[in-house]
């Protein structure tokens, strides 16, 4: 499919916002400014874009642990984001999810997700409300090689293609679980030959070329929004960084790691595409990154100056109806 | 109240047909509902009335709890029926993980319009695995309301407010009491979350109790008025929120406290329970709070050994006797 | 694979004594003399006996709500059992477990369960645990069409492929889980096809034909024995009785199930089998019917007989290790 | 006790590598257990001195818990490793419904020697899904044997006793601990289950904790010393079984009880031993027995906040002054 010129440059600049926050998030984290863990999806990137980027505002996704690329690629705003990784009161979740929780309901994000495979029977439901309330929406669940292995995957793709429901199951293949390469945990290499056990379309993907992704995006979508049930993708790529920040990686070589970098970096690869196939320049895209800085930066100082939540606010948002007699008539 | 007499199952059905006749959103997800019309009868008349709204669904508990979270989170008020409430050891991370817990993670971004309809309770021979109580498992779970209601007449005004209710709700149902009939108002009506009831009044005990217990202290208060003691039962209905104002006042006025529950004893509800009053009441308590539960085994199968771990009237009177000294 | 006569009049006793062991509890269910839920197999026999006839006693089998054929095949005790549904003292559990949870480790049966599914995860450990100790052992599990929508299904499938663990996966495809028919909450008809998603080998068979289904577990068997890791094997079969005993059934006809019990019946099947081809003859299988109601009538008294647990043994057999410091050097 | 000083990790594999020298039946399942060495560093050593004895699973806590239960049933003695005990959620059934029943189910035919260990708390800002202290649900399910050490020499002895039981045992150790030093003996040792260790004495009033909360009630008796309030410190250790009779002495003496722990308090393991304490010793409690516990909140993730809603030392000194009147 031929994408105008546009419209490639705003998912390069997508691309690029991801990375250059997620390089943010690393130095802030060193540095001792985010608390907790993060995980980061940088080399990563294509997959989140070339999904979400296919998505309408009304659409659902749920993420994982390593989900800011998600978020950002369905439309979070910047400002809220890193306010919430540094927990202050003006993040996403007021400072009670962080990084590993972090959603943005507004927008379809149904929350990254702390637990494995958490997300999927989330999606279900939103796949399950959407046919319910007869609406053309779709519910995108973004999951990992390693959560594959989890019961719920297995309970939700058979009930998702029984009642066809409208969702993209999309797993992030990125070859390792923490500690544990894919090949050693899971019985198939492709997870996507899966899809005939629960008679859905599976399709394998090259998770760091943008535009193969968009394209099986497009057509899971479009299927899902007719009607014609759910998909399964896989995007085969690669975790560059840690599994969280500060992980030793004992577990892989330097050399695995650059190949893949130098190689494989799709946001090299898909610069390239746009100035071999004469869509953009080296000046235009460096422009780009240059305002991408900029809006971050931006985005850093107002997370900085905004205030911690105040102790006692740790008492709010449990219950929605007030603890005592909560009925509304 | 009108003088309607009707079982359990009879009241739990009305009140779902009202609440899905009055709102759209309302729907029941769960393994074998329609064949049986709910495995009590307790979903009767809903499959041929609102058919589509009432789902039969694969065995498949952590996708069916989903189903709940999911659609809750857009738009729906899903009623999940977990079968027996054995299983929900097949979905506590989408019960306590997940649904307890996304409003709160999310900074209150979200309402989690859900219940978790939990038949549970032992008495059918029915052995280890279809005869819990878990109950007190929820109420140690930020973010979950429990409610746990008794006669026919308070399932229909909880049910009713629990679906109504934006937050997640663990409804348990005693699989014994489904039978048992009750007078229940013919108007709709709805019983607040968070409201115990005094069902019977009296000056020198007061009995603590909900569910399927209920039945047994409204027994052991007639054995009780031959030995001259008059207790009062206060039925909880509802475990969190506890309403705890209703529980102080009869305590102020009986200093005497029984707790019953048919969860085994260790680590049930009694405990908080009692624990609370300890340290509210201290000065008030003229002996120490019992507590009557099942025995600390799981449920075994042969009726005799079944009966024998079960909390029995007896067991409620001789607690009674213990607390007034009589 | 041509079998001896005497070995194929025992597989048919066995069944015969599956089918009166399950009449007679059907009836004495009705009778009122068992408590609690049964859940019979009649119609399911060539599945248990074609199973459990290839294995040795040391090796392990975990069953299901609808496991008294499992047992009787893996060579258990009819007077313990009976016992045991009855609720009495002389029972396998001692009256603890009743039909559910009925079990013999004795000869490898490490338990019936009342948790759908429930048996798979056992599976895994049994198989785990045979190759720690490098015997040459195998562990079965039977689980049904609706179990295997169950999550664990997915993670112990899995986790058997990846580490070879001697384990034979055998579906009973009875086309019904309690009032659901398979295809209505199945994505997939025959499940067998769900093994190339664990690569692992899959075989379909018609699980009314006794022979066929030995065939198929006898290769399975032996090449866990050697090693080469786990089959999944689908029985296609039908349930004559209702769900559990007392089920109105209102979700099938009389029709659909006496087309099964007429043309489909496994037990007359192989006695025509046994005398159209000259291993038997009508009035030798007589014999053995007779001989199986006799030794199922001793059982009977047996548990009759037998005394009632005391009450208070509800408080025995907790801990293995006496419950205050149990921690023996 | 000699006084070699190590760290809670290093107590802990050294105790692993004594009991898997010793009995070759013991092994290790659980996530990434092995590049690490334990995510914590607690199993320091053992994948290269027992190789294919400690066990990188997929993610799969079914099917993890699956293998100890079998595997236990058939010769073996696994210790699963959880991961974070938040994920329990992930194989309850498999941990409540049958490794818990299947001994009792069957009439004691079988032992399922089993160490389920996980490692639990709050305070490394790592949320409501990675911060979970829920002993309490495992006290409330019986057949569970429940281990909560706090120092290391109590790891070190309790964990070779659990490998040893021939019951299943769950074993919280709370992830801010494994740094933590304390003087351990090099020698093998056992400390049984169900043994409590009176860890300071005093005569005013009773510490009740376990777990992370003793290095609570240490900080504050000794901020209690200038109050002229001397405490008494009874680590349970163990909950079930619990020792009640050393429980018991301490309070025949002190008259006087708080009860800490990290978990939230409604529904914690805090009110059922309030509730056994004054059903026993009611005549000796000179003041209502206090618990000091974490706020009935999911754990949030700002520092700030979740800081707020874990017990402190200032908790339970307020705690004491208030049960000894001061
Ligand atoms: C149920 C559950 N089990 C284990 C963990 C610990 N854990 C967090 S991320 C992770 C690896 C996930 O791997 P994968 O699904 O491939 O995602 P990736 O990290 O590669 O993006 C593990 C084991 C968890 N959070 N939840
Ligand atoms: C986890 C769980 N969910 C639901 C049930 C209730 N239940 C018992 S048997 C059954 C149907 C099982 O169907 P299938 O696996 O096909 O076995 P079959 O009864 O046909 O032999 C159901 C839903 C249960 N026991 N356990
Ligand atoms: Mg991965
Ligand atoms: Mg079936």
């Amino acid at each position: 499919m031929a994408e105008d010129a546009r419209k490639l440059l705003e998912l390069f600049q997508c691309m690029v916002t991801i990375r250059q926050f997620e390089t943010m998030a690393q130095e802030y984290f060193a540095a001792g400014e985010i608390p907790g863990f993060i995980h980061l999806s940088i080399g990563q990137e294509a997959s989140s874009v070339g999904v979400c980027s296919c998505l309408r505002p009304d659409d659902y996704v749920t993420t994982t642990h390593r989900g800011h690329g998600h978020m950002i690629a369905k439309g979070a705003d910047l400002k809220k984001m890193v306010a919430e990784l540094l927990g202050k009161k003006t993040g996403f979740c007021k400072g009670k999810g962080g990084s590993m929780h972090i959603a943005d309901f507004s927008i379809g994000i149904l929350g990254a997700n702390g637990v494995v495979a958490g997300g999927l029977p989330i999606t279900a439901g939103a796949g399950f409300s959407i046919k319910m309330r007869k609406t053309d929406q779709v519910a995108v669940c973004f999951f990992g090689d390693g959560a594959s292995n989890r019961g719920p995957v297995h309970e939700v793709m058979n009930m998702a293609s029984v009642w066809k429901l409208p969702i993209i199951f999309v797993v992030e293949n990125n070859q390792w679980a923490s500690t544990t390469p894919q090949t050693s945990t899971g019985s198939v290499q492709d997870l996507s030959i899966r899809a005939a056990g629960y008679n859905m379309p599976g399709v394998l993907v090259d998770g760091n070329d943008l535009l193969a992704v968009r394209n099986a995006a497009m057509e899971a979508i479009d299927r899902a929004r007719k009607g014609e049930g759910p998909t399964f993708i896989e995007n085969k790529t690669y975790r560059i960084r840690g599994h969280f920040e500060g992980d030793p990686q004992k577990y892989r070589t330097k050399a695995e790691v650059g190949k893949w970098q130098k190689k494989n970096d799709p946001i090299d690869l898909f610069s390239k595409y746009l100035i071999k196939n004469k869509k953009s320049d080296k000046s235009s895209l460096d422009k780009i990154r240059k305002d991408v800085e900029a809006e971050l930066g931006d985005a850093v100082a107002f997370a900085k100056d905004s205030p911690f939540p105040e102790p006692k606010e740790a008492l709010e948002d449990l219950f929605a109806n007030s603890y005592k007699g909560g009925s509304p008539s | 109240m009108s003088e309607r007499i009707i079982s359990t199952s009879a009241a739990l059905a009305e009140a779902l047909h009202e609440e899905m006749a009055r709102d759209e959103s309302v729907f029941i997800i769960g393994e074998d509902l329609v064949s049986h019309e709910g495995i009590f009868g307790q979903f009767k008349g809903l499959p041929t009335e609102f058919p589509g709204r009432i789902i039969d669904a694969p065995i498949s508990e952590s996708a069916i709890a989903g189903v709940g979270i999911g659609s809750a989170l857009t738009g729906m008020r899903p009623i999940v029926d977990m079968h027996f409430s054995d299983f929900v050891t097949c979905c506590m991370d989408e019960i306590c993980n997940q649904t307890a817990k996304i409003r709160y993670m999310s900074g209150g971004q979200v309402k989690v319009p859900m219940v978790l309809w939990c038949p549970d309770g032992a008495g059918l021979r029915a052995a280890a695995q279809h005869s819990q109580s878990l109950e007190a498992w929820f109420v140690h779970t930020p973010g979950l309301k429990v409610v746990v209601p008794s006669e026919p007449a308070d399932v229909k005004g909880l049910i009713k407010s629990a679906v109504r209710d934006d937050d997640p709700v663990m409804f348990f149902q005693h699989k014994q009491l489904f039978a048992r009939q009750g007078p229940v108002p013919e108007e709709p009506y709805l019983i607040p979350l968070g409201q115990a009831a005094v069902k019977r009044e009296g000056n020198d005990v007061t009995l603590l109790c909900y569910g399927s217990s209920y039945y047994l202290c409204k027994e052991a208060a007639q054995v009780l008025v031959d030995l001259n003691i008059e207790s009062e039962i206060v039925d909880l209905r509802t475990l969190s929120p506890l309403d705890m104002e209703t529980v102080a006042q009869s305590i102020r006025k009986t200093h005497r406290v029984v707790i019953v529950h048919e969860a085994c004893l260790t680590g049930g509800y009694g405990g908080e329970l009692s624990a609370i009053i300890q340290d509210e009441l201290f000065d008030y308590l003229d002996a120490p709070i019992k507590r009557v539960a099942a025995r600390d085994v799981p449920i075994p199968f042969s009726p005799g050994l079944e009966d024998y771990c079960l909390p029995k009237v007896s067991d409620v009177v001789a607690a009674v006797r213990a607390v007034t000294y009589k």
